[in-house]
């Protein structure tokens, strides 16, 4: 394993100490338990939004905090979804009096964990809401298993929910925005090379110097199917067809297109598969309206991307386009 | 023999050292359809138990048990936190008052436990979950109890069963948890949570006897 | 070789086409030659900044191109200098009157073929200065040789001059605020692993499982020393004591600092480094007023980070905070 | 023989062969002490070379070494670029007007050729540059020269002398171009522009004769 850390006990302390040291201006961080709030939370009157999991997705989700994003964000273990006490404290520090979103990505842990704090939360008369996102087209969905994974919609759905908070949106209409970010977003990921976690110290999965692995989930999971690499127009053609299949996506929709690494893939291959990406939904019809391209949901050092589609309307647009100003992610004023 | 809060202790503390010594392989089970931490997860559960337990002793068996339950939910994270923070807290519901477990109050025990399981994660048997370990366990012990085995031989004859509930996950498909994600690609490996299920009643067949 | 590409010769074209598509708003891109140019350039009056090298230090130079920091980047090909020609049509592009002001890295190749097109230029009327940036400690300087290369100062130096050039500086001006930034500053980088240029299609270099070299190149050159892999804490102190001894930079000063990623090291551990270089820094009494925590001056899918220090006093403070506003860098306003 | 405008241009064809088979040869000089591209820029170089010239036929020996010139200054960038962009338009001013070449005008067109590179270059001999092929092979051209020796004996004793330079910057330190920020490593490594340059001479060498 080779990483710039010290002990791969305190990589998420020590990082969050980074965090805390080069955002003071943005976000505060707790470690007892380990907690990143927007540093002006809790804002009176406005709905709290709070997110997590495990942690190795950076920036997602501490570099989400901040004005017109996330209130709070609860970072787990490395690929852990976090305990129900620091999302508990999460949602007290953030609870302004109009009650909190909690921002769930679909993974048993996550679900089971943050269903805990919410019962909690709740008991002491902080109103929640949760939103589970489930976005991953790689994943057979059914009412008989665990679902699809959450993944590339976090973002989006993020940033948009935020944005309704900030304007004054009470908790219902917050968290039926996330509802609809949800429905309408499709996701699909591939890796060129394994991860490795540094409390295991190994690669998490073995892969051979000319396959890849498409359907790959932000842990290291394995995907739908291992096979040679690809050339960049094919990768992102088996993408982009699964999931403009999937919610379908028609011609003559709009959407936010996200082209996402995962944090061991240079901006020069982002921006290339970018290309391809518009050129397959041009011959679709589908156009992107906005565009998200670089690191926002990583799985530590793994090489590979994903694509997150949103069809989208005027109003999430709009939302899109509202200020933000957290440490990965600021427009606007 | 009667389980005392002493015997309880020891289990648990000896919990710690078995999930350290097998984090490697839990890890590795859990690479092949998970994401590579049950081991980790597992291991630092009970070693944050052990600390707890030995800085702040609760002084009966329901206490002892809820002291794991809540170390468990706050420091394991993932899907076996809540799991066996749950498993323990409701196993503590069942002895509450409590000085000593026979035979039949050690199942009880194991079996309230299991329905937070249950409960909490909504699996079924067949799930390729750690319910495919207790499922068989607890039909074993209660077969045993039922022929007025020992605490010893039903805690053989659950730990036996597990064991084989374990082995038996290898070839199903995972419904439930992050393996599910792998649908028909998952088959052919055995479940992490099943796997530190079986460690379990192992331990307490082997130090209750 | 695994990389998220079509042809390797096709790489750059492709992934600038991505950059076109993605940044309409910001830049325009042009092909042959090759050049990334400011949307409204030439802004009449104000000084023109060009800067260009090769490509695969993404968000280098092309991500910087915008309101406030460079009107046009030249793309070489990768590890490459540009060639006279771009930089020509570069400086054509963006000159509004002002002058146009050259930012080039000291590479034999960049100081060259910057030279060559800064002669061409001339021979056609517009005035172009153009300041060498050399930076990296990691390298001897000396009369006799090509002296330092340059490296993550260029990223500072692009931010402050042009903020000097938006509000209005004269050409001479903005130059001397180059000489000065570059004065200041002095970086040093490492890695844990080799690129791979796409066209080379094999690792650069080799490196052992447990092997880092320490004061590496941009390009994948050869470093310092070849070590074992040290923690986090003792590579922090040995590039930081570098950097801080050979300005020297002193106990009372202030400084900008960059934590850049080479650009396969993940975001969880630069914020660990830069946690790290907060206590070096306090240690010696030394401030960081502003920072940069990500990946800005990259080596393809290198594993590796750099630190950049740059002394910092109120001129140049005032100009990183005024607003920008380009692909990779964006705040203010 | 003499050089026609024809010899020329096949002498220049068969460069882009020999740096096309040459390309990972010269890419693996510079991964050692550079960056890893220099058998890449001399093959880009030189493939644009060859369709400029087939596209865009130059009529005579002047107006050919000027489209080389251009065409490597705007396709290849780097350090070799400007140099041996440089070095070929230097070279064209030698011969203005000429038909043909004998061995007195082709060993003057290398040599302000090579004294564009100099100028553009400011390296001295022992530098570990292609500057250490060229300084002993004129030195070798000039002194076969003097001893009335045919075009032939200039230009194989120029290789070989190139080929010796070339041979010598290994125990060299760099003291210019990329492989200088090494120091001391950049010793024990062959100079990935000494080689490409006695690769020409040696070419001119089999194909003027
Ligand atoms: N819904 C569920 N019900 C019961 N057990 C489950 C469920 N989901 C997952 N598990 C168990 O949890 C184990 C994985 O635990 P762990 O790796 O620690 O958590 P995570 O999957 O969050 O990384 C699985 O092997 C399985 O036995
Ligand atoms: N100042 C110089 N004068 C003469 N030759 C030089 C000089 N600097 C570099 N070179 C030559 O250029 C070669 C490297 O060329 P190349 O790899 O194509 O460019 P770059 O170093 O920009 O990648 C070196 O091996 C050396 O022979
Ligand atoms: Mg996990
Ligand atoms: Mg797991
Ligand atoms: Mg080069
Ligand atoms: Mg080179």
């Amino acid at each position: 394993m080779k990483k710039i850390i010290n002990n791969p006990d305190d990589v998420i302390n020590e990082s969050l100490a980074g965090v805390a040291a080069a955002h003071a201006d943005l976000v505060r961080v707790e470690y007892d338990p380990a907690i990143i709030v927007r540093v002006d939370a809790p804002v009176q009157g406005k709905v709290g939004i709070v997110s997590g999991g495990g942690s190795g997705h950076e920036p997602m989700h501490g570099g989400f905090v901040g004005m017109g994003m996330l209130d709070a964000a609860c970072p787990g273990d490395v690929f852990t979804s976090p305990t129900p006490d620091q999302m508990e404290a999460a949602t007290k520090a953030v609870d302004g009096g109009a009650g909190v979103l909690h921002i769930v990505k679909n993974y048993t842990g996550d679900v089971m964990n943050f269903e805990m704090a919410a019962e909690l939360a709740q008991a002491e008369g902080t109103n929640v809401e949760a939103v589970v996102i489930d976005d991953d087209v790689a994943v057979q969905d059914s009412l008989y298993t665990a679902g699809r994974r959450g993944v590339g919609a976090t973002v989006l759905a993020e940033k948009i929910c935020g944005a309704a908070a900030e304007r004054g949106d009470d908790l219902k209409t917050v968290a039926d925005l996330c509802r609809k970010v949800n429905a309408n977003s499709r996701s699909m990921g591939m890796a060129l090379t394994s991860c490795t976690v540094p409390a295991a110290g190994e690669p998490t999965f073995q892969i051979g110097e000319d396959e890849m692995e498409i359907g790959i989930g932000i842990h290291g999971e394995p995907g739908r199917e291992r096979m040679k690499v690809k050339s960049a127009k094919e990768i992102v053609g088996m993408m982009s067809e699964a999931i403009v299949s999937d919610l379908p996506f028609n011609s003559g929709d709009s959407v936010i297109a996200m082209v996402n690494g995962m944090g061991g893939t240079p901006l020069i291959e982002l921006y290339l598969v970018y290309n391809e990406l518009n050129e397959f939904l041009k011959e679709k019809g589908i156009t992107i309206a906005r565009n998200l391209v670089g690191n926002y949901i990583t799985s530590l050092e793994m090489a590979g991307c994903s694509i997150t589609l949103l069809k989208a309307d005027d109003e999430l647009l709009e939302l899109w386009d509202a200020p933000v100003l957290t440490p990965a992610l600021r427009w606007g004023e | 023999m009667a389980v005392s809060r002493d015997n309880l202790v020891a289990w648990i503390e000896a919990l710690q050292q078995v999930y350290n010594e097998n984090k490697e392989y839990l890890t590795k089970l859990d690479a092949a359809i998970g994401d590579a931490d049950h081991g980790i997860n597992m291991n630092r559960g009970f070693t944050a138990v052990k600390t707890e337990l030995e800085s702040n002793p609760p002084d009966n068996i329901a206490s002892v048990l809820k002291s794991v339950a809540m170390t468990l939910i706050k420091k394991v994270g993932g899907a076996s936190g809540p799991l066996y923070g749950t498993f323990f807290l409701r196993a503590s519901t069942a002895v509450t008052g409590k000085e000593e477990l026979d035979a039949a109050a050690v199942v009880s025990m194991f079996e309230t436990g299991f329905s937070g399981i249950i409960q909490r994660g909504k699996a079924e048997v067949g799930d390729k979950t750690m319910v495919d370990a207790w499922t068989p366990a607890l039909a074993a012990m209660n077969e045993a109890l039922d022929s007025d085995a020992s605490l010893k031989e039903v805690l053989e004859k659950g730990a036996a069963a597990a064991e084989q509930g374990m082995k038996d996950t290898i070839p199903l498909q995972a419904k439930k948890g992050r393996a599910s994600y792998l649908g028909e690609r998952s088959k052919g490996h055995q479940d992490p949570g099943a796997t530190s299920t079986c460690l379990m009643l192992q331990k307490a067949a082997e130090l209750w006897s």
